[in-house]
């Protein structure tokens, strides 16, 4: 990795010497605004992710509660990963290559749709190093490791070849027979 | 957890208007091989991505080991083929080569060859493993000060064996035994190989050029039997492998006087690209000084192999910039004006470029820390935007589905 | 090559005003451990990073395997430990999972102890294994959706064995037998071991709170013989080892009712510190919804542990932020005036802190994007400045050197 | 690393929810600049490095071309790599628990305190993962991967237990014979 790694920043470096006097005052203006808005900066656009049929009872796909590769997208109100959906997999399918954790953590979460709470399972994709797209981290009802199905700092790459996570699923159950607490 | 087997078991029953239960355990898998998917290589994430041009998304990945990762793409058979090495412990321990083989529909592992742990892992990702045309022998470029190549039976999956280089290094294909080296002298090597793998002869030529007055770079490309190197003062020197003894075609210039006067360079990663079907070569090129062979492109200049003829001069816009994984953009009219600003503004700082091999070629470009790329209409030129993010950073660029056979 | 051998020649006769030919292969050592060292996990470079605060420069790293990496440090012996998971060929193959040893002075490995592959690959680093005050045992916390304890004796440098948990889960010792567990109903659970590292004895309490209701965090401090947990909504739960029966003292909070209703939330990954000196406790706090008790804060706030009196609101700063290591920043007079802008505009976003143990102790602040740590005076509170960078991201602090023994 | 690295990604995403509109002025101002300008941005400032007596016959280390932490350091004017006096090493020295290797490629700089030429070693440093601060990469004289003794884009790590690449140092050699060409 090293050496390529070095030539992708070299790109970056080289620059300096040729732009910063060039673009001095545009730095200024990044550097002075970029430490602070970077962080809102980043994820404001995201990975097109797949364009799939509209799944029965979801909110319409051109919104971000219904659109899968959002970090909006209802089912991901407790998960914790890089979205399949941006990664060739889907929110019940794994990218090809990987493997399905068959043991996970569970989020309830709510349909905007029909204002039901919904038992999510968010499956992990195992098995090549992460996706790192679309990340997405929400802790809706989210528990210390100790308190296992309901925590999502827990790696559940599990029951699978390996324990090396690459993204995560959000699969319907079913309905949540209670509302959310 | 009792109380989500309650919630199934009503699921069941309930589940009408709402969101139907769903099954897990399902994993993608892609169709057929198209001309427009691109694979990109990431270093930081140790993987090459593959990205449909036209969807806009990834398809999936494959990942390698330590150092460069370039898979090579069979074409008689559904095989993807990745050089790696990894050490026991990660960064220490035993170290371990092998030759990776891929499934391109699944992405699954389905087998390996070890070979000896001499694998150079530098820089270039081009030139450091080769494929014979008939996809029976694999060459991969060892490195340990001393240089070699460790031949691979792919049709038996195993190693062949190691034959020498005298002072010569990297290796390129072109035909079913044959594999061409460059000398630090400026010579070539072209080695043959029998149908067991084995050196069935070898012939190591005078000097074709100066390393150290003006040295072809190892980013080469091929047409038919004939690999295309470009020096560091943009002159092409054609290596034809077709007969057991190479023959260098006359030489020509990318550049004229004038152009050569405003210091115009080939720069960057991966600087050429062939359209195997028009016969046109695209070469990445910036105003520079002397040393700048490394630095990134503003421009890609085309040119008709038949004559030599510049065809077109395509200006570069900024392939896009991601921060591990989240792009720098808009939706939105933010997002068109961002664009406009970054294809107006932003330099493009173009590393690597490639082009696909259908009858509507695209022009493929991308940074080392971009983690985007850059699309562009292959014939006319034209933008046609970008697609990512890819992933954190962006490494070597290929194309190998499609079109016309080398 | 010949060039140069002869310019060596010339260089040992020439050499006078010019600058003395100089010989290869040295490499720096490390002195003593100081107290203002400070350990800086990076997980995109798989290492923790050794920070000299008042010098403010890397001093060197140790790398980690797959997962979290927390490096834990012997009292008694010049031994640094590294539980690791590797597989043979990076991402796939063969697991294997280690203790490897680092000498501090050196930071090269002197040795490894192979455990069972089970250990906890979560993405807390905290309580995921645990060092006997003696530096005898140490305890791996292993999750395969069951849990357990690997037990490894480091004077013999063995896996002494591997100890079942009943429902329960991470490592916390105190004293020099004794390892706490939690459990998923909020009991406690307090192993005991023997000479030879196997089960003296278990303890299986009843639930001190209640995890549906309001969790302990895994980010516990200790002091002496007690650990001190925090609840989600700001509740300290101290658990006294001292006896073979785990004592629970009195709870407290870190909020009053004024505060709870401006939303004053523990949060961030790694929100407890405590000086051990001055018996002091520093909460890392923001303002926040319920479930955003993982988001970075925006103060720390110091406790008097003697009373739990509240003495001090610390504002903080973003402690710096890099891209792939390079820090966004000015020198001169942009510098000062971007770090003023840092200072005044940028959401702190810190997620993890850590006080140094000696009598002019620091309070040391990072985000886990930041690669860059925020220094403070422990006592007054006051921001000293920015450290790094410390590589491409940052995760949990550790300042393992000086001071009075837990 | 995977569930690490979330929780890192996990500060940015969760801030964008709560600052993207309160910031978004600001955001839209470091967006248009930050693509133009992030690249000569980046480097402006560099990690601190190892604070040492200057060597006789060197460039004040007061300034750039004298300080062995910046990447206009003279010796530097072939390097390829991180320099190991970010990374707990120096020019001269690999930082701790790593191995210097014993080959490598060479550089022809001229010192400005002299106005002469020297052949500079860069002897990498290995055995740990890539050091990542302070990266630099000058071509000054550089050749392609098959002319050795002047490439630098070859993992120098050899003749040491693995060829995992650290960070690189600048060491003299002694005079150059000839100016530079």
């Amino acid at each position: 990795m090293t050496s390529r790694l070095d030539d992708w920043v070299d790109r970056l470096t080289r620059q300096v010497a040729r732009r910063t006097s060039r673009r001095g005052l545009l730095a200024r203006l990044a550097a002075l605004t970029v430490g602070a808005a970077a962080v809102p900066l980043l994820p404001v656009s995201r990975a097109r992710g797949a364009s799939r049929a509209p799944i029965p009872g979801e909110p319409d796909p051109s919104t971000a509660a219904g659109n899968p590769s959002e970090c909006e997208y209802w089912r991901h109100c407790a998960i914790d990963g890089f979205l399949c959906s941006c990664c060739g997999g889907s929110q019940r399918a794994c990218p090809p290559g990987t493997e399905q954790s068959p043991v996970t953590w569970i989020g309830t979460c709510r349909n905007p749709a029909d204002g039901k709470d919904y038992i999510i399972s968010y499956n992990d994709c195992c098995g090549k190093h992460i996706c790192g797209l679309c990340f997405c981290h929400r802790n809706e009802g989210d528990k210390p490791i100790y308190f296992p199905p309901r925590s999502n700092d827990i790696n559940w790459c599990y029951g699978v070849s390996t324990v090396v996570y690459h993204c995560s699923t959000a699969i319907v159950l079913g309905l949540a027979t209670e509302t959310k607490s | 957890m009792r109380r989500i087997v309650i919630a199934l078991l009503l699921a069941a029953v309930t589940a009408r208007a709402e969101v139907a239960p769903e099954s897990t355990g399902s994993v993608e898998t892609l169709g057929p091989p198209q001309p427009h998917w691109v694979w990109t290589a990431d270093l930081l994430l140790q993987r090459s991505a593959l990205m449909d041009l036209d969807g806009g998304r990834m398809l999936g990945i494959i990942n390698g080991g330590y150092g460069t990762i370039m898979p090579l793409f069979a074409r008689t058979r559904p095989e993807i083929y990745v050089p790696a090495t990894y050490y026991s412990r990660g960064t220490h321990g035993t170290r371990t080569d092998v030759v990776e083989i891929y499934d391109p529909t699944t992405l699954g592992l389905v087998g390996e060859v070890e070979i000896p742990p001499k694998r150079a892992t530098n820089a270039v990702a081009l030139g450091h493993a080769a494929l014979s045309d008939d996809d029976r022998f694999l060459a991969v470029f060892n490195w340990t000060t001393g240089t070699s190549l460790s031949i691979v039976d792919l049709a038996a999956r195993r190693f062949a064996g190691e034959i020498s280089l005298p002072g010569c290094s990297l290796t390129y294909a072109a035909g079913n035994r044959r594999f061409l080296s460059l000398c630090a002298d400026g010579a070539a090597f072209v080695l043959t190989l029998d149908e067991q793998g084995n050196e069935a002869s070898r012939v190591l030529t005078k000097p074709f050029f100066d390393p150290k007055v003006d040295p072809v770079t190892e980013k080469a490309v091929r047409v038919g039997s004939t690999w295309l190197f470009v020096s560091f003062d943009g002159i092409i020197h054609p290596v034809d492998l077709s007969g057991p003894e190479p023959s260098f075609g006359p030489t020509w210039s990318l550049f004229n006087a004038d152009e050569r006067a405003e210091k115009w360079r080939i720069g960057g990663m991966q600087h050429l690209a062939v359209h195997r079907g028009t016969k046109r070569l695209y070469a990445l090129v910036h105003r520079g000084e002397r040393d700048t062979h490394k630095e990134p492109g503003e421009e890609v200049w085309v040119y008709d192999l038949a004559d030599g003829r510049r065809l077109q001069r395509v200006a570069l816009v900024n392939p896009g910039f991601t921060i591990y994984g989240f792009p720098i953009a808009f939706g939105g009219v933010g997002g068109r004006l961002f664009d406009w600003l970054m294809d107006s503004f932003a330099p493009p700082l173009v590393g690597f470029i490639t082009v696909t091999q259908d009858d509507a070629p695209l022009l493929v470009t991308s940074s080392q820390f971009s983690g985007s790329l850059g699309v562009y209409d292959a014939r006319s030129g034209a933008f046609r935007g970008r697609v990512g993010p890819t992933g954190f950073t962006s490494d070597v660029l290929q194309a190998p589905w499609g079109g016309a056979a080398p």
